[in-house]
């Protein structure tokens, strides 16, 4: 076994773009203030990097998100691998039409003459009083583009490990840095290394009840569950990682063995990713569960700014702790 | 581009005076915001307009109480310039229900229609095309109303920028885009984000007046901000103010500075506009020292009061949650 | 019983324009070529009303679609109600800041004091051989975001009714007149008034199956149901017109009763809008259900250009047809 | 803005005859289309190119195989130009799996990246971004190459544009941004959709070289695409040239031409630049009579073998759904 570090997930994802750059010189880093100059990326998640590989291959952009990805998908098309910066997920809005009309699209639309291998970092996610138009989780409008890959880790390993992935992956990959699953430190291999999109992890292993979640709110359901143990309750708790495409067939098997499933994320609970999780496993296992199937997500409503009113937005554990204890309680 | 316009005119004494209140109460205001976050009562990111204070205290002096302004995260100084009042502000910086927006919004979407701050957006850029419409309506109920838009020299750079001047021009729209250029996007300096020289040379694509202005001289804003207006209101449609400053406080409140270059911050602070302009109106007789001084002591106490009222105010219920996300309120 | 008459969709909602700017002045319609110098949009649907109301209430736009939604914004701020086009749902990605950062969340952010009673009107629909970037159902993205209604008509009876509650509503409508279902003639009456918003319609009843749908492929389920019908089986057949906030209580009062639901869409399956139908009814409905809940909707990849693959990238009659009678079949 | 550079350079008789070679392909091309069109056998949209000819087949006659271009719907006449073979250009265009992009894409998303067409889009404006991009990885390899962005005059108005232009310029990338203004963009004229008289001054903004050129005169077009491609390689970074030009069949193939001004397009198509340019090359003997006769057969000849090869070729089957989402097979 190999060495284990202790570090954050910035800094994990520090490591892997340096590793990959290191090994492959057409990979590219490019967004707002993202080289050193400009002190490394706004929370410092690229810091080094300019200086390391060169100007030329770190490249802090003006404030220009259709440019940001458009130049990136040309790019792509002409032989690198860039990873670009969007700096917060809600400013993707700004960029729809060059993710999906085009950086998703292009190599169907050109019958696979056209491969656009690119990387979108952003960061996202509530806790920090950003309010209304800097916190949203919007993985449901690109889980539902055919042609982009959508990975949201929760610890430093996978940070780095789907990174990697993301990287050498052929087509277009959304990649979420959640502030707090990022600033959240752990541990990982010093030679950590790819791990595969679309592959599930099983947290820990148990039999009443399935917990399916990803990124922050993962975290949360860590904190849950912990409780519920002591209350007797053993939960099988699964991080998606890779919420498109998904593990299906982890979560079915799962939620196949212990009857009862509550997929959390934090995006609203309206249209969410739970939705089609939720489905899927009615659909799948019709007749075979123990108990309808829960989804938990953010209310309809656009996150608020007052710190009650935020904390309220949020899943919080004693809601994964409620919601998993009623459905027990139904036998 | 960067001449004063012709026939440029002049504030009078009293609205010197008018634009050196606003520049206080935005002064005295934002530090007041230092200490608080200081004492941890506001935890929230502080975007401070400090340095910037003369551009928008000379439009707000031009501007009625029904004009309007879009502003930006960065937009608590045009606020504060546009007489908003300080209670529901500070009200709203600490989340609490008597907010403007009920603790809602927070500092980055502070809105108060009822002195014209329409939108607070988070987004770079957008306020641009949204000022557009307000300009429209303006345009269509025959009233002289203005609107301003604020943005920065990072925004010049989005497609918002371009779709909005395009549109008020095209359309003679009575806005006002006045850019408050402090040199940086963040942490990157305007000759790394921008192509050009001046962001106002852009307005020659839309045949719009555009001017560079010094954005720290009352004056100089004074002069080109009076022609914009007027144009604005006589139908003659938008024009873009490149407003020259310097934000003294970073990026975002307590951001470490390494990205400036060495001794830049220093020698824009060295020329505060706030002093200078103080010793001014008091070397041209405009106001005495007693003035200024009881002019500070009324407005210091006006933060106090705000401050004070905020902290004993409410936070909202959680059944907040469910209202003002559409007209009706959403059913448990 | 008043009159009927027969015309399109774009006739209906031609009319509902007319007579909401001829009942109120603040009514204002806005949109690339959508003025009769321009020829009345693209596809004639607003043609006549700038020689009716002047250009100053109806007026063609430069292509800007961020400044296409900004103006209605602001001028709804003003105390205007703005009916925008955005000429393709495609293109609203272009707009998607706008719409999603902005007009959803203005009132919630301003603690209520911003008003935003703006209709966003858009086309779109496969069929036309136009291809990856032209087609799409995009619905999904503005269910799962608070603060904007969104509205997808059928028939023009609907069109008419629907686009007048979206023009009187306070708050922002997505009002998506898809390319077949405008084009189709039907009945309504002359004076078909307001149709409330977040009401289904029941068009048959029936007591085997809940075939719940919207938009261009509820017609589609219409021609299905015929052949289901002399098969000898009974469907309640279900037009959502709202799909946001969609009516919970007609669909879960339709399957308790039939115990069976197919939920069909022209959108990508993946993440659409049917996941989150088929998760309520399966989550609320839980044990009460004869069969698993269906969905059908595209396959995940770009809307095709080549005739037979964009035939099989829709759901058609055929499928609709299969899966209810598989449904059937379980008992 | 408007003169030609000094020291402008002249086609040679060759390049002269290149460049009338690739005019008379896309008007053929585009002929023969409008025939399948009649005949029921093309059943998508159509956004003919036709009047427009001289500047793709300018710009290409300027250009290696190895140059870029992204193209918009409007732009078959661009890749024909750029020499992409017609057979499976005429196998995409009727949805078949030999075209292209094995008839996945169509004529909006036509792709051929061995001669250099790298991207067809069908949203306004978003070729300049992809380009720079395109600019960006041959500057990285050191190469010659150069992408040529094309669009249209509405599309000047969108942020797409400015954002491109702005990095273009501030990177100094090999691009250039070709507008074909045609005068509108569907049924609005460009007075109607822009603020400001010429697209060139828009370059103004970003310190980018602007220039507007006569579209339909080959002598004109090639003395600026010389220099802006020149430009381009020597690593002085991108121009802007705004070409005029009409189109004479309209927006889509087959629209009504109501909203435009009475006997316009009557009056362009008299000054049709396919006779004038060949007219001209006889006149000045560049070429014979024959020579273009022959020329012409040729092309015919080419275009007729396309589309019976089209014609014949298999529609793509079903599985196609799942190949080429992403680059692995999604299972069944
Ligand atoms: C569309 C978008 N991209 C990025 C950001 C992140 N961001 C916030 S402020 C800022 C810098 C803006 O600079 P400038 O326009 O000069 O305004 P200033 O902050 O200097 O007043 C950036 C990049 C954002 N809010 N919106
Ligand atoms: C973002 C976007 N908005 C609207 C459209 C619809 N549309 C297609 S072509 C066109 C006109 C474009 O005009 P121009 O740029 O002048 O190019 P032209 O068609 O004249 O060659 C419009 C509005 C679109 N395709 N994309
Ligand atoms: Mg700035
Ligand atoms: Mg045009």
């Amino acid at each position: 076994m190999s060495e284990m570090v202790t570090m954050t997930g910035q800094q994990a994802i520090n490591l892997a773009l340096a590793e990959a750059m290191e090994r492959d010189p057409k990979v590219l880093v490019f967004g707002e203030d993202v080289a050193d100059r400009e002190g490394g990326g706004v929370s410092g998640t690229t810091r080094g990097l300019s200086t390391r590989f060169g100007d030329d291959r770190v490249r802090s952009t003006p404030i220009t998100e259709q440019a940001i990805i458009g130049a990136p998908i040309g790019a792509a098309m002409g032989g690198y691998k860039p990873v670009a910066e969007i700096m917060l997920m809600n400013f993707t809005a700004v960029a729809m039409d060059m993710i999906v009309n085009h950086a998703a699209k292009l190599r169907f639309m050109s019958g696979g003459q056209s491969q656009v291998p690119i990387v979108i970092r952003t960061m996202t996610g509530a806790g920090y009083q950003t309010a209304g138009q800097h916190a949203d989780f919007l993985e449901a409008w690109f889980c539902h583009t055919a042609g982009i890959k959508v990975v949201a880790a929760s610890n430093p390993a996978d940070f780095k490990g789907l990174m990697l992935s993301c990287i050498d992956d052929p087509d277009p990959c959304m990649f979420i840095e959640a502030g707090v699953a990022i600033r959240t430190p752990g541990e990982l291999a010093v030679d950590q290394g790819k791990i595969p999109l679309g592959k599930a992890r099983i947290h820990q292993a148990g039999t009443d009840v399935t917990v399916i979640s990803y990124s922050t709110q993962f975290l949360r359901c860590i904190e849950a569950v912990k409780e519920l143990e002591e209350a007797g309750i053993s939960v099988e708790l699964i991080d998606l990682r890779t919420i498109s495409p998904w593990d299906k067939e982890c979560v079915l098997a799962s939620v196949e063995k212990t009857g009862r499933a509550v997929v959390v994320h934090e995006a609203l609970r309206s249209f969410g990713v739970g939705a089609e999780i939720a489905a899927t496993i009615s659909e799948e296992l019709f007749g075979k569960l123990k108990a309808p199937v829960r989804r938990l997500g953010a209310p309809y409503s656009a996150v608020p700014f007052s710190k009650p009113l935020e904390t309220a937005f949020l899943v919080q554990p004693a809601d994964v702790v409620a919601c998993v204890k009623e459905l027990i309680s139904r036998g | 581009m960067t001449t004063t316009p012709t026939n440029a005119a002049l504030p009078s004494a009293e609205i010197q005076l008018d634009i050196f209140r606003r520049m206080l109460r935005i002064e005295r205001n934002d530090d007041a915001t230092h200490k608080q976050i200081r004492l941890g009562r506001i935890t929230s990111p502080y975007y401070s307009g400090r340095g910037q204070e003369v551009i928008p205290a000379t439009m707000s002096a031009l501007m009625t109480r029904d004009d309007k302004i879009c502003t930006i995260y960065r937009g608590i100084h045009d606020m504060v310039a546009k007489d908003m009042p300080l209670r529901p502000l500070w009200a709203e910086i600490c989340g609490r229900v008597d907010g403007t927006c009920k603790g809602k919004g927070g500092p980055m979407h502070l809105t108060h229609p009822a002195t014209g701050v329409m939108v607070t957006t988070g987004i770079v850029g957008s306020s641009m095309p949204i000022a557009n419409g307000l300009a429209w309506a303006a345009l269509l109920d025959g009233s002289k109303q203005v609107t301003v838009a604020y943005f920065g020299d990072g925004a010049a750079n989005i497609g918002a920028f371009h779709e909005a001047l395009n549109l008020a021009a095209l359309w003679k729209l009575p806005v006002i885009f006045v850019c408050q250029n402090n040199g940086y996007g963040e942490h990157t300096r305007i000759e790394n984000h921008m192509a050009g020289d001046l962001i106002s040379k852009r307005a020659v694509g839309y045949a719009m007046p555009g001017f560079t202005v010094d954005g720290n001289d009352p004056f100089d804003m004074y002069a080109h901000a009076h022609a914009a207006i007027e144009r604005a209101r006589a139908g003659e449609g938008p024009t873009l103010l490149e407003c020259k400053t310097f934000r003294f406080m970073g990026h975002a409140f307590g951001d470490n500075d390494a990205y400036m270059l060495e001794g830049e911050k220093a020698a824009h602070m060295a020329k505060d506009p706030l002093p200078a302009f103080r010793a001014k109106l008091i070397a041209s007789g405009v106001a005495s020292e007693a003035q200024l001084a009881q002019m500070q002591t009324a407005i210091e106490a006006e933060v106090d009061d705000a401050i004070a009222f905020a902290m004993a105010c409410e936070f909202p219920g959680v059944e907040e949650l469910r209202r003002d996300v559409f007209a009706e309120e959403i059913p448990a």
